[in-house]
């Protein structure tokens, strides 16, 4: 996936010279990840700038950068250190459009990889998303796949609003599907049937998809039939495409990476009971993180959600009776 | 044994001016010709006719919670009189009313903005100013990115921004200073050293002996004006600007004043303000001293005075009045300029807003 | 319900003076709502401190003030400049009782007003309770009356675990309940029933427990008897207390300030439908902001659901077909 | 025409050194005893074993993601060494391993907090430090926090908290000197400058002369001194520790060293690193120094180098051994420590977690 993200920068910044790469460490070394390996070489150095280490203004000045006329593409090493930035992200970036009654759209997109099972450090690995999905003015698109990985970040790029992207720290190296090689998008806000299935309905997004995918293939040997959603987008949020799900299935379980309380899960579960109540047969489930913090490296196993939890939790939602 | 890790003890410097308190130029010359001093000295003097129309608004419940200029009038318009409007920027805080009026800002909206009225946030595609911020010292970040923005586009405008001794201390000025050390952006970072964030006096602030010493730290020029002589903040300024265009990165300004007014219409100054100090300060008043100045050059006369007192007052009354019969927001103010485009679950509560509220979709 | 916050203060102070009160503008102002009036002159300006205007600082000094043996409540003035402090609050005051696997608790309080209503500029009042609700290892409480307000507070002043107090800026100076004068507490984690009734269960916190008290009363006309539940805690939650209602009325409102997306009304929903799917008879509905930024206060009262909006929606909702 | 608004343009500081690049002293009196020295170069001796074999370990998959000290040892040694751990406080970054150890964290926690072990957290009652922070600077406030409240409560603690050349950006240290300048609070801000921030060269950190210069902008002291000198990081911290005990404030010290090692074990250097300054630096190796300087004080020789190189690996194989030996975690880590008084929903989630991994309730 990592290559299919660098591709897509790649692409965008040969179109369009207004794209700069702000960040730390994205220059010379290409990130701690490799997403921007080679573009200062390319690109120079003015547009792909090696950062003093300071999130907020990282993310502050890229405001600054989009009102001169850039459309800046910001790395956030990662997203747990966009807590230094949130008054930044939280307040300015996604009001600024707002504050000033159009004046000033905000083409901006924050790139951050999240979510765990790479045993890094402390504070490297939380699942921060819930935050941003509850700050209107920004989108939040969380891509599982390589394929998506490319279209969602052109998207985000060409978007006029702010977009936080968020690239599975997991699936960087392991995610391998198949990448055209030219430019193409895929629209922010439609979700993904990653595998179709008639008696349970799995929602997941990022690196959760590949954890739910697995689970169903279990299932199916069970006999028990998944439909695998992959999100890809938190806002926009598919709603159409989740209820056609629902609609079919009547029951449904959501996974995340996050704790429970507050977690993204809750939005999906509130809005589906809403939108299809007299569809379901059973109580929706949550299958996600404890309400703990991320733990270090030694146990994140026992704290993400893993194939064998979902299997159980699904195959008992499967046969709870209505 | 070497001694060279210690820093150099040196003097504190001291405010620059041109004027006395009493409006005395010094013998050098007047960087302001005598036109552009009554334009400038219009602009202040327009500021106050502002501030107490508002706050006598305020007082009746026809205007929000604002915070004059009162007292940092020269401090404020002898910067923005430094600036180009067709290209500099300007990256407010709350407290530079002229800043932004002579920047093409229309009265109108600044009094919409605190009477509550999301048009008031409008900023009209020709004038090149961001938002007015609340959110102490946000606004520093985005002005350096600016800044280093239209220099990497090879543009020759500069941003100056404004922001309070107070918001000083947040973290956003540090990175802020220091990034643009690293990029020489050409930003003016103005810190309006006013004495005061509401009820914390400058003591309790820092205990640096000046906040334009800081500039060393960033590899940043650094400057101390006194913020009530109009002249010489116009001055100091005005070099900041042109150095700031001619490629020689940014300079932080320290300009020192005093809020001669409340903190905000719901602040009560009496409980903590020193009255000696107060008054001490009432005797430096900006407008006065630009007066005096004019004055002492022989070209200020009482008929000058009200003229411009009416002009300026025609001027906020009409403005009041426009603001006043601008029409309340109907529900669809929550929801347009959210996003270029809005995701259909906000769309979807729009329409439901406009029915229950019985607005126009 | 000031005066509670205040009296309250005092009282710690006086029984245990390693408690220190920090924030902008706390100590000769007494804070800009007047909540720590005339203690700096009172304890001195050791234990009252008008710090500098730096919420990171403000909040990260504290933990460090914790760890010398005070006890420290911080006032921030606003919740909304809480995002200045996200970092300290959501990484570290958090969650440093984990990370020093229990040698070090944090006695720490942070007190805030949040909340709408009352035409404060820009960014002041925002409900910004949910991002704090996601965070592992910070309580967050949320009185509506003046007597909780006072309770709550010793407790959470009382607690070896950080607390979020928050503040209903709107409730300030309107609530003005009976409150003793002893020092009493009030648990942490019990709601309040703050009205029984028995077609539909509306829960609320903060200033929206009285919106939704009036809505009630005015249901009662039409024939529409209504269980108000004032969660106090939402951190810990009273999920027995919640079910306890839904088990007897089968239908229910949440009702917050914040906007929709996110907000803790989806961990509400989620849980509820968890724990108690087969006592539903209709979906559970949120009343709250639309998922827009916080405007200005010209328009305030379009942003917050008030009375009539809850009457309506609460009307709807108890003639809903099971 | 004042000139006063100018800042002096002195003349940029240097490190305070003691020991030639050969370890020759000064002709000065050494601030250590003989005794001290062989204690130190013990520590940096033992941080050598522990890197080294920590390395290896995480080669191997047996550790995790890890950041030596490689370099910086006479910084780190030198700070620490001035501490007394029954009553000063050490508020870690995340590279300073021999202070830890000589303030009393056991090496094995260490071992198993990089081995992932959540047991490896665990701070001993009597060990006075906060945990290690990998959220860059955020340990700042709360070092300034915890030595002003030591301050208010009559105590004579100091607190030293370390910070990284690249963490110096964050707005967390500019907030902190702030604060500790205004409450003069016994606190050591000792910044390394390392010259990286993993990639980011310091040059691209900041376009300040110094860090030291900081200092200025606070009204503290600031120091520059020579990192990879023992001798001058040990004088210049007990001096700063000594003013702070007698309420003398707080002491920015910049100490300038670097790191030449990878920023950790996941990092390739040679992306990035200049190799010709990789040598200068390898040339000024702080561990030889020091043995250098023994030897010029006719007081080392390979017999006390073997012995002590010895007792180390013994010491750092029994720690790595215990760790190695220490159970790995069952789910109730995840859920012990979090709170105090834990709610309802996270007990049952334990209890859950319990029976689904088979592990003891
Ligand atoms: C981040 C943040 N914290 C706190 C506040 C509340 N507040 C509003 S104005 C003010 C004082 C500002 O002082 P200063 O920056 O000196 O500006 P002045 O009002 O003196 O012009 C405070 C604390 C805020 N608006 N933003
Ligand atoms: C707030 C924050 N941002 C980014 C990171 C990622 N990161 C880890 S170490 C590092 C470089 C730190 O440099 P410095 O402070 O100089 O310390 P050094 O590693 O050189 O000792 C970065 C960017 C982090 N841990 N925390
Ligand atoms: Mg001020
Ligand atoms: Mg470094």
């Amino acid at each position: 996936m990592i290559e299919a993200i660098r591709e897509c920068l790649g692409q965008e910044m040969e179109a369009d010279n207004r794209v700069v790469v702000i960040g730390e460490d994205v220059g010379v070394l290409g990130g701690v990840f490799r997403a921007t390996d080679g573009l200062q070489a390319r690109f120079g150095k003015d547009r792909v700038v090696d950062m003093p280490l300071a999130e907020g203004v990282i993310v502050g000045s890229g405001i600054g950068l989009a009102m001169s006329g850039l459309r800046p593409v910001i790395e956030l090493q990662f997203l747990g250190f966009g807590h230094q930035a949130f008054h930044q992200i939280g307040q300015q970036v996604a009001r600024l459009r707002y504050r000033s009654q159009g004046r000033h759209s905000l083409p901006l997109v924050i790139r951050s990889p999240f979510g765990g099972g790479v045993r890094t450090p402390e504070l490297h690995s939380d699942a921060f998303e819930a935050f941003y999905t509850h700050t209107p003015g920004l989108k939040v698109v969380a891509p599982a796949t390589a394929y998506d990985a490319k279209g969602l970040l052109a998207a985000a790029m060409e978007s006029d609003d702010p977009v936080l992207y968020l690239e599975p720290l997991k699936g960087y190296r392991l995610t391998k599907d198949e990448v055209p090689d030219e430019r193409y998008t895929v629209p922010l806000g439609k979700l993904r049937v990653a595998r179709a299935g008639a008696d349970v309905t799995l929602i997941a997004w990022s690196a959760a998809v590949n954890v739910a995918e697995r689970a169903a293939e279990e299932l199916s040997e069970q006999g028990i039939s998944v439909e695998v959603l992959d999100l890809r987008s938190l806002n926009p949020l598919d709603i159409d495409g989740v209820s056609e799900s629902v609609a079919k299935t009547g029951r449904v379980a959501i996974l995340h990476e996050a704790p429970l309380t507050g977690g993204f899960g809750g939005e999906l579960v509130a809005t589906i009971q809403q939108e299809c109540f007299y569809s379901l047969e059973a109580p929706i489930i949550r299958i996600s993180a404890p309400d703990t913090p991320y733990p270090l490296g030694g146990v994140e196993d026992l704290y993400i959600p893993d194939v064998d939890r979902v299997v159980a939790e699904v195959a008992a939602l499967a046969k709870a009776s209505a | 044994m070497s001694e060279s890790r210690f820093l150099p003890n040196f003097e504190p410097i001291a405010p620059f001016s041109r004027l006395t308190d009493s409006g005395i130029l010094d013998s050098g010359e007047s960087p302001m010709s005598d036109d552009a001093v009554i334009e400038a000295l219009r602009y202040m003097m327009l500021t106050r006719v502002f501030d107490d129309k508002a706050t006598s608004m305020q007082r009746q419940g026809r205007f929000g919670t604002f915070s004059s200029v009162r007292g940092q009038e020269a401090s404020v318009v002898g910067a923005a009189t430094a600036l180009d409007p067709t290209k500099d920027w300007i990256v407010p805080q709350y407290r530079e009313f002229p800043a932004l009026i002579r920047h093409g800002y229309p009265i109108e909206n600044f009094a919409l903005y605190f009477m509550g009225n999301p048009k008031g946030g409008t900023i009209p595609s020709n004038v090149n100013m961001l938002p007015m911020q609340i959110s102490l010292a946000a606004q520093i970040p985005q002005a350096t990115g600016l800044a280093w923005g239209l220099k990497m586009q090879g543009g020759d405008g500069v941003v100056i921004t404004f922001f309070g001794d107070g918001a000083s201390s947040e973290g956003d000025f540090h990175e802020s200073l220091n990034l643009a050390g690293i990029m020489k952006a050409p930003v003016i970072f103005f810190l309006q050293n006013n004495g005061w964030a509401i009820s914390t006096p400058r003591e309790n602030q820092t205990a640096a002996r000046s906040f334009a010493e800081r500039a060393i730290g960033y590899g940043v020029e650094g400057v101390m004006v006194d913020g009530n002589d109009l002249l010489a903040v116009h001055e100091v300024t005005t070099q900041a600007v042109a150095k700031a265009r001619a490629g020689g990165g940014p300079t932080l300004i320290e300009s020192v004043t005093y809020r001669t007014g409340a903190h905000n219409t719901a602040d009560d100054p009496t409980r903590y303000i020193d009255q000696q100090e107060l008054e001490k300060w009432q005797q430096k008043d900006p407008v006065e001293r630009v007066k005096n100045y004019l004055r002492s050059r022989g070209i200020w006369n009482e008929n000058l005075e009200q003229e411009l007192l009416d002009s300026c007052a025609a001027q906020i009354d009409a403005a009041m009045e426009s603001a006043r019969n601008t029409p309340l927001a109907t529900s669809d103010a929550l929801f347009n300029h959210v996003y270029a485009e809005p995701p259909q679950r906000m769309l979807d509560q729009k329409r439901d807003w406009a029915i229950r509220n019985g607005d126009a979709q």
